[in-house]
């Protein structure tokens, strides 16, 4: 723990160039409050993303970045993280870059449980490339590539995640900051791949578009907050439940609430909640939807390196190559 | 080493080099019996080539000709460059394999057929409508008739194993007779076959069993006119040697490669024929701090290894010709971010899925031009199984020492393909040491050094964090620039740091004839057909320029001068012309006449050797 | 329905070139079969693959075939069945073409739920290439390529369907052939993308992965068959049973066994069961986890052409180019 | 065409071309205005060509550098063909805009100021030091200063809409300015304005008011030394024309395309910058029978192409270099298994992800080369606006008539640029009506007609249920093949196949001298610059030859004889050199002489000039 950091040194030198007004202004501002709360220092902290308006983020963070290629970012930090583990690593990633070109890479990170942070602004949208529908966008969203309204049914990024068997799997909302806040340090501080959603407002080509769930006049209503050990119980007045009934989640009083346990070994209970905003009648679930450990590739990866080191002998070149049945010629 | 047989009245003629191919269904251990013979020649002192040559299915069909598995070796006890244009013996298990190879049979060869296995059915399996032993479709070739399947049932009549695992030690029995024949030892054999049957012993003793009954079975040595001798190979170079395959060779220069950099190794790759040994060699090296990632898929893997030489790693990835398509995008991204990063592509027949376990040339021009934009990468190819190993040294030194995704061509023929290897000195390889970024005074990651590399900083050193990427970077800052003067700028920069890199590499060397009527000009593979072309002309009196080129972008410096002494350069690929293209826009003022095959296999040298004659007239 | 079309009809003149012994001949047969059985003319059916063992499918089949590029077959049979919705189309497809270098486009055919049938032969295992681990493997798993065992955590097919929100999503194996039949017509007459998991055993490179589960001797009481409508019971003696029971799963007599409802809106059930083979006491389920009705994307697609041509009329190549303001020099 | 003015006492001067750049903050709507000015050009009769230059960012921070968005247009009453190497006038409205045009400006130039947002923080955010419309730095160009800010204002007082509504009327005020001062008609505006905003009638008036009160203003026209009248342009064919940007124009012919190959279009895309607006455009005309599916990548999209060509429809795709670069795999399928695929690329500046909203040429190399194997794809480029419906259309027929993958290159200025394009006559156009393979007699997937083409029989055709795939494949059957012969017959097949499709392609014309010191030669977007280098030397009493190419790959036949008729053929294009190498690996006795640059813009014809010039000397 540094306890001198702070956010103002993970801000980079650079002119910030989202539109005024998008979302991705105050996730900037949070993580690089959470870095500081966080503790790592700068230089052991590597920031990776692909293509959209959401992966210039590196640009604006000072410490190491890497702005790769569209879709590639959890691949190309899986080979930073793999070949050295001591560096904190973040991956961040918009609707299209994670689940649209880059829906594979994600999937196997999260499957391989590298201890990495994945932060995915889902803006609904391709925000850079100017406004078409997303992996996320819902089905009938009018763009300028589906002028008669999209006819693909979107992913859930939380169940997909899920599906995928990921460690850490949660969403935030850029308007509700101190909620991020909870969430990325719960993130850092798990080990295995963190996996967080973030609704982040596209102010230019959807505006608007988690409104109706995330608007501080109606979000207490509107979304659940799944908190460790804590009962489901939402509401402005808290007054009201969720409860697990057999293979249904049901609205009850705040008494009969489930206490949420992100920590059950099946993803099922999480998956549970992650399909629960087709439910017109319930609260979209935000907060932590899992948190289990497991093995972490890359600390597997090195402990077979040093077990081999420490049954072999540290290889050298003369071992190397006068191996094997050699004959000599005089 | 020193071994007995039972036929010793027979003559026992000298032989230089003699070529066998075996063949048989891909679940005869075809490829085993080629592997085990090979190891018994190496450590007989011969010099040897080998070819393996099987199906992109598994295990098709018994008896089938899909299911024909194939494997030729030239050894002799002179320097040999090639596995052979055509075979002297062709060892046929089945109707199928011998269908499928006697047409590449020498006229007058021998063929040494197992009759146990030429019933109605096993004809009709392998599509042959007459018996071809019986038809006289094989006169003009000696052939010795043998039923080694019930050779070898009698042989292991005692074994108490079911005939079925009896039948699995045909090969031994095969191989047995083989070793007679050519005067092979099977101690080496048998002592593998312990090695691997360790927790099955009976299975060891009953392969021993079957190699020994080959090896004796004096009624059968009767068949044969005489036995041979095949001398040790004294044109070799003194030192120690041992017999490798391509694929490792590779992967033990790239680690070297890391090593000599000091720098630990991150592959990160996916499986594909004929790549996949090299993953498979180097997941087997971790004690040398060697760290194997198999990816999801080929951008993955490529993307990883980017990762890990930013992470200040060497990363690398290696796949083949359909895999590197896919790698495209992302070498652009290692270009603009001028990270170090070595891809091997082990080029097989195309295009598309092609053929994937037949050897071609043809990824040259993917491997030059095949990306977005200006984006220069250096390319070379390994000549030989040896070469490999050093070009993957070479490969590694040119991506640390300038900053850059360097691409290394090999083939399918050297892939599986093997060769006595001698081996280098340690103290006699190069060495070039990484020194990372660590100076925080007036951290530039976008200054050059002298070669033209910017300064590798990694992430975990203190004062120096910086971001890099694939948009178009600002000279000296590295920061995201659209400016247009910094463009073209950076373009130059590009390319001049890579057309430098010809500062460090030699003009290659031509051998024979210093001007003249002709120059033969190679890269990669073709290498030992040429040079036995050569030689074949030179023992007609003839006498060539000859030349092959392992860098292959940027070209070393030199060749026009050399290409000024020659009236015409012949270049040889194993596609349609890739590099005589390539050089003809380099090189105006020079005639490059192409011989170009694309058959699957190494070129043949007697007809590189008839295409110069045909220029010499 | 053409009653007169038999097995026969959809054997192709090609030589099948699988190893003796390989689990891909029995799910050969048990397709050809059931083929006949649905009854489409084999002149409107297509069958396409990626690369691999299992990926040699179509050229066994006398249909329409397509053996396309490595991972690829969904986007391929996405661009069949756009263009001709009349046609049958099948995917078939491997644990490797699917879920490693695929799983980006079978995760997309999933949510875009065209009306396609794909067949996963899931063999733990890369055969085509000799027997590398695959994303199905379990850690631990010694390759070639992974010498002191693999340490990924595997993909579980069916839980990564569901995380996609397939419409149609069952297993089956490949020493099952009642059961692969039912399954397969199943998903033949469901109107969606139906994701069927194959066991399937590789003799060469991964013999007997799922003996353990699936060997006559044992499966009766080591699987339970999920079938529509009917109460979760399994066991030699039909003896035992599963419950529902708030998140959770329990084993429980028959009589107090869950009815198995494939049809319910939200996933969450079904993600459940496929959880369940990760608990050691529990049966590992076969039969149909999920089936829905939902948007169907070539139909979509189609409608919106001919509505559009209904409202605006059918373009001509005159409309076309003497559109917008245009002026006369003369 | 009537319009009023309150100026009429000023003189009005004739001006033959005028170059006018419109800069402003991306959120200015410069590209707007810029559009609107090019819509009343085209209806004043004037020819045209415009050059959009927007930054990759959406809309960076307000009042920097890096938010600037341009426009340049050039208008005419002669024959014109590209916007202008230099504006005559710059509309900056603010510092950033100013500070990142200003030395593109001709010198003695106009700059039109909004000095409403040049205050001291504006040029804080446009990292001025000094204020440049005091500081000097303007000496040399004309200035006219006005506070557009407050002029918007005041016009709009009793608009009753907010101040930062108000404020975005600048640019129509703006606009109003300019038609005034080039005489142009408002009618199309306003009623462009009405249909815009028919939900806000409210915002569609206080925008025409914006446009009337810019046109109206005498105080500030008495700034003005005259105004200026652009008289209609007589050099055009007589004809029909619309005024229209590249990318729409391509859009239209690749379904005309479809539509006179009788076929119905799938176009499978993914999103990537300059090429979108293809897939957007294609999105709007359903009514057409055409399909698009916007996928997961540009893998998916390529190959769910291919699916819909194997389903019988014509299969396409759109993308830009890093997107082709992803396909390389894919493409290598289309070619093996022999169906037709139109393949767009829109190239912008790279390596990697260079600078995605310029203009390059950089992908030439990549599109002839860069696949696996031996994989020769016809490879063509359209030259300019007008020319991307002709040679969509042509990508279609020989997709179709050769049964093969076809590459159209196209590049980000013709993408979004804009000219009048004269319409064609629909009986005028090529028909190429397919006839999909329906004889079940014998039926032979791999059979090839006289232009090498194979059949292509449709899933649902009753009979002829066949299988294709990426392995190699037997000739006339098409079953997969791993025979050494087959392949090399095969690769033979495929490579005449596309070099055959030379005889239905005509050699271009030479425009100018038809012999001599010097030809000009170029492709793609370059055609506009060439032309007009050629015509300023005819100006100066010299006469050079210019050739333009079409089709890149298989080349034209008749060039070698074309180019034996000039001492040196000049190569222009925006790379290092591409065309130039491939030209001198095909015409060796040809000195070709490269003039590139890579500035994320179109060539200059001056430089192209003095280029010459300098080969003339
Ligand atoms: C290979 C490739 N394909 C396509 C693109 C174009 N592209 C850039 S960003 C983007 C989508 C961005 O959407 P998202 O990830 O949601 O980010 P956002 O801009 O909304 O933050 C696309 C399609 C590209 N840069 N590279
Ligand atoms: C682009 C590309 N990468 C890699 C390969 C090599 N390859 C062929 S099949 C295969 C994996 C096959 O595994 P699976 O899909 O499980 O099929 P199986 O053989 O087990 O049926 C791989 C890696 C390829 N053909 N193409
Ligand atoms: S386009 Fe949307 S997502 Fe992109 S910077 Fe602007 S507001 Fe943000
Ligand atoms: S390798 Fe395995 S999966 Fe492939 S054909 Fe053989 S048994 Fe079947
Ligand atoms: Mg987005
Ligand atoms: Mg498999």
């Amino acid at each position: 723990m540094n306890d001198t950091l702070t956010k103002k040194d993970f801000k980079s030198d650079q002119e910030v160039r989202w539109c005024p007004g998008c979302g991705d202004y105050a996730i900037l501002n949070v993580v690089q409050k959470a870095c500081a709360t966080i503790g790592k220092p700068k230089d052991e902290v590597v920031f990776v993303s692909g293509i959209g308006c959401s992966s210039r983020f590196p640009y604006y963070m000072d410490t190491y970045g890497f702005h790769t290629i569209h879709g590639r970012a959890p691949a190309v930090a899986t080979g930073v993280k793999t070949a050295n583990p001591d560096l904190s690593v973040w991956v961040v990633t918009g609707d299209g870059d994670a689940l649209s070109i880059g829906g594979n890479h994600l999937a196997h990170i999260l499957r391989r449980n590298l201890d990495i942070n994945i932060l995915l602004f889902n803006n609904e949208i391709y925000g850079l490339t100017k406004g078409q529908y997303s992996p996320t966008s819902p089905s009938g969203t009018r763009t300028k590539t589906s002028p008669m309204g999209s006819v693909d049914r979107p992913f859930n990024p939380i169940s997909f995640a899920l599906g995928c068997n990921a460690t850490f799997v949660a969403r935030t909302a850029d308007n509700n900051l101190k909620h991020m806040s909870t969430v990325l340090e719960a993130a850092a501080a798990h080990k295995g791949t963190s996996f967080i959603e973030i609704y982040q407002n596209c102010v230019i080509f959807n505006d608007g578009a988690f409104e109706d769930v995330i608007n501080k006049k109606v979000r207490d209503d509107r979304t659940v907050d799944l908190e460790p050990g804590q009962p489901m119980i939402y509401g402005k007045q808290g007054d009201k439940g969720l409860r697990a009934d057999g293979f249904n989640m049901t609205r009850c009083a705040p008494e009969e609430a489930s206490v949420w346990n992100p920590g059950a070994r099946s993803a099922a209970a999480a998956f549970t909640m992650s399909t629960l905003d087709q439910e017109p009648a319930m609260p979209n679930p935000i907060g932590i939807f899992r948190c289990v450990e497991d093995l972490v590739f890359e600390d597997e990866v090195a402990s077979q390196v040093s077990s081999a080191i420490a049954s072999k002998g540290r290889g050298s070149l003369q071992d190397l190559i006068y191996a094997g049945e050699t004959w000599k010629i005089e | 080493m020193t071994f007995t047989t039972s036929s010793g009245e027979l003559p026992l003629e000298l032989a230089e080099t003699v070529v066998i191919r075996f063949a048989g269904d891909s679940g005869d251990g075809m490829q085993l019996t080629g592997n085990q013979f090979t190891t018994a020649s190496a450590l007989v002192g011969n010099d040897l080539a080998t070819l393996p040559d099987y199906p992109a299915e598994i295990r098709a069909p018994a008896g089938t000709r899909a299911g024909v598995s194939g494997f030729q070796l030239a050894f002799s006890s002179k320097d040999i460059h090639t596995p052979g244009d055509a075979p002297d013996v062709l060892v046929a298990m089945n109707p199928a394999a011998l269908a499928v190879n006697i047409k590449q049979l020498k006229p007058g060869g021998l063929v040494i057929a197992n009759t146990g296995s030429f019933s109605q059915q096993d004809l009709l399996k392998a599509q042959c409508e007459t018996n071809p032993l019986a038809d006289g479709s094989l006169d003009g070739f000696r052939v010795i008739e043998i039923d080694i399947n019930k050779r070898v049932k009698e042989a292991l009549a005692d074994s108490g194993l079911s005939s079925k695992d009896v039948q699995r030690c045909k090969n031994f029995y095969t191989l047995g007779l083989m070793y007679w024949l050519y005067s092979r030892p099977m101690e080496p054999t048998q002592a593998w076959l312990k090695e691997k049957f360790a927790k099955r012993p009976e299975l060891a003793e009953a392969n021993i069993a079957a190699l020994k009954a080959g090896f004796n079975a004096g009624d059968i040595h009767q068949l044969f006119q005489g036995r041979y001798e095949v001398k040790p190979c004294t044109d070799l170079d003194p030192g120690t040697y041992r017999n490798i395959m391509g694929n490792p060779a590779l992967g033990l220069g790239l680690i070297a490669g890391a090593e000599l950099a000091g720098l630990e190794l991150v592959l990160g790759s996916y499986p594909i024929t004929p790549a996949t040994t090299i993953l498979e060699t180097l997941a087997g090296f971790k004690n040398y701090g060697v760290t194997t990632i198999q990816l999801e898929d080929e951008i993955a893997a490529v993307c990883a290894a980017i990762g890990a030489s930013f992470a200040g790693k060497l990363g690398m990835t290696t796949t083949s010709g359909p895999g590197l398509a896919l790698k495209g995008e992302a070498l652009g991204l290692a270009l603009m971010t001028e990270l170090p990063l070595v891809v091997v592509n082990v080029q097989r027949g195309g295009p598309s899925t092609g053929l994937p376990t037949k050897t071609e040339q043809a990824d040259l021009n993917q491997a030059i031009f095949g990306r977005n934009g200006e984006s220069p990468i250096p390319v070379l190819a390994c000549a030989t199984v040896a070469d490999a190993f050093e070009c993957a040294i070479e490969a590694c030194r040119i991506a640390v020492e300038y900053m850059t995704p360097v691409i290394l061509l090999t083939d399918g023929f050297i892939a599986n393909g093997s060769e006595p290897w001698k081996l280098p000195r340690v103290e006699d390889l190069p060495r070039f040491e990484v020194k990372f970024h660590t100076d925080t005074e007036n951290f530039l990651p976008y200054s050059r050094d002298d070669k033209g590399a910017r300064p590798w900083a990694k992430p975990g050193t203190k004062g120096l964090a910086h971001r890099i990427g694939g948009l178009e970077k600002e000279h000296l800052t590295g920061n995201v620039c659209y400016d247009t003067d910094n463009h073209e700028f950076m373009v130059h920069q590009r390319r001049d740091k890579v057309m430098g890199i010809r500062d460090s590499i030699a003009t290659p060397e031509v051998k024979g004839a210093q001007e003249g009527p002709v120059l033969v000009l190679g890269w990669g593979s073709t290498y030992g057909a040429i040079t036995e072309a050569c030689n074949l002309l030179k023992q007609d009196g003839t006498e060539v320029g000859q030349m092959h080129m392992r860098h292959l972008w940027p070209m070393p410096a030199g060749l026009e001068e050399i290409f000024g002494r020659f009236e015409r350069v012949l270049v040889c690929e194993i596609n349609m012309g890739q590099l005589a293209g390539i050089l003809r826009s380099q090189y105006q003022h020079t005639e490059f006449v192409s011989h170009g095959r694309v058959l699957g296999m190494p070129l043949q040298s007697h007809e590189i050797a008839s295409k110069i004659k045909s220029l010499l007239k």
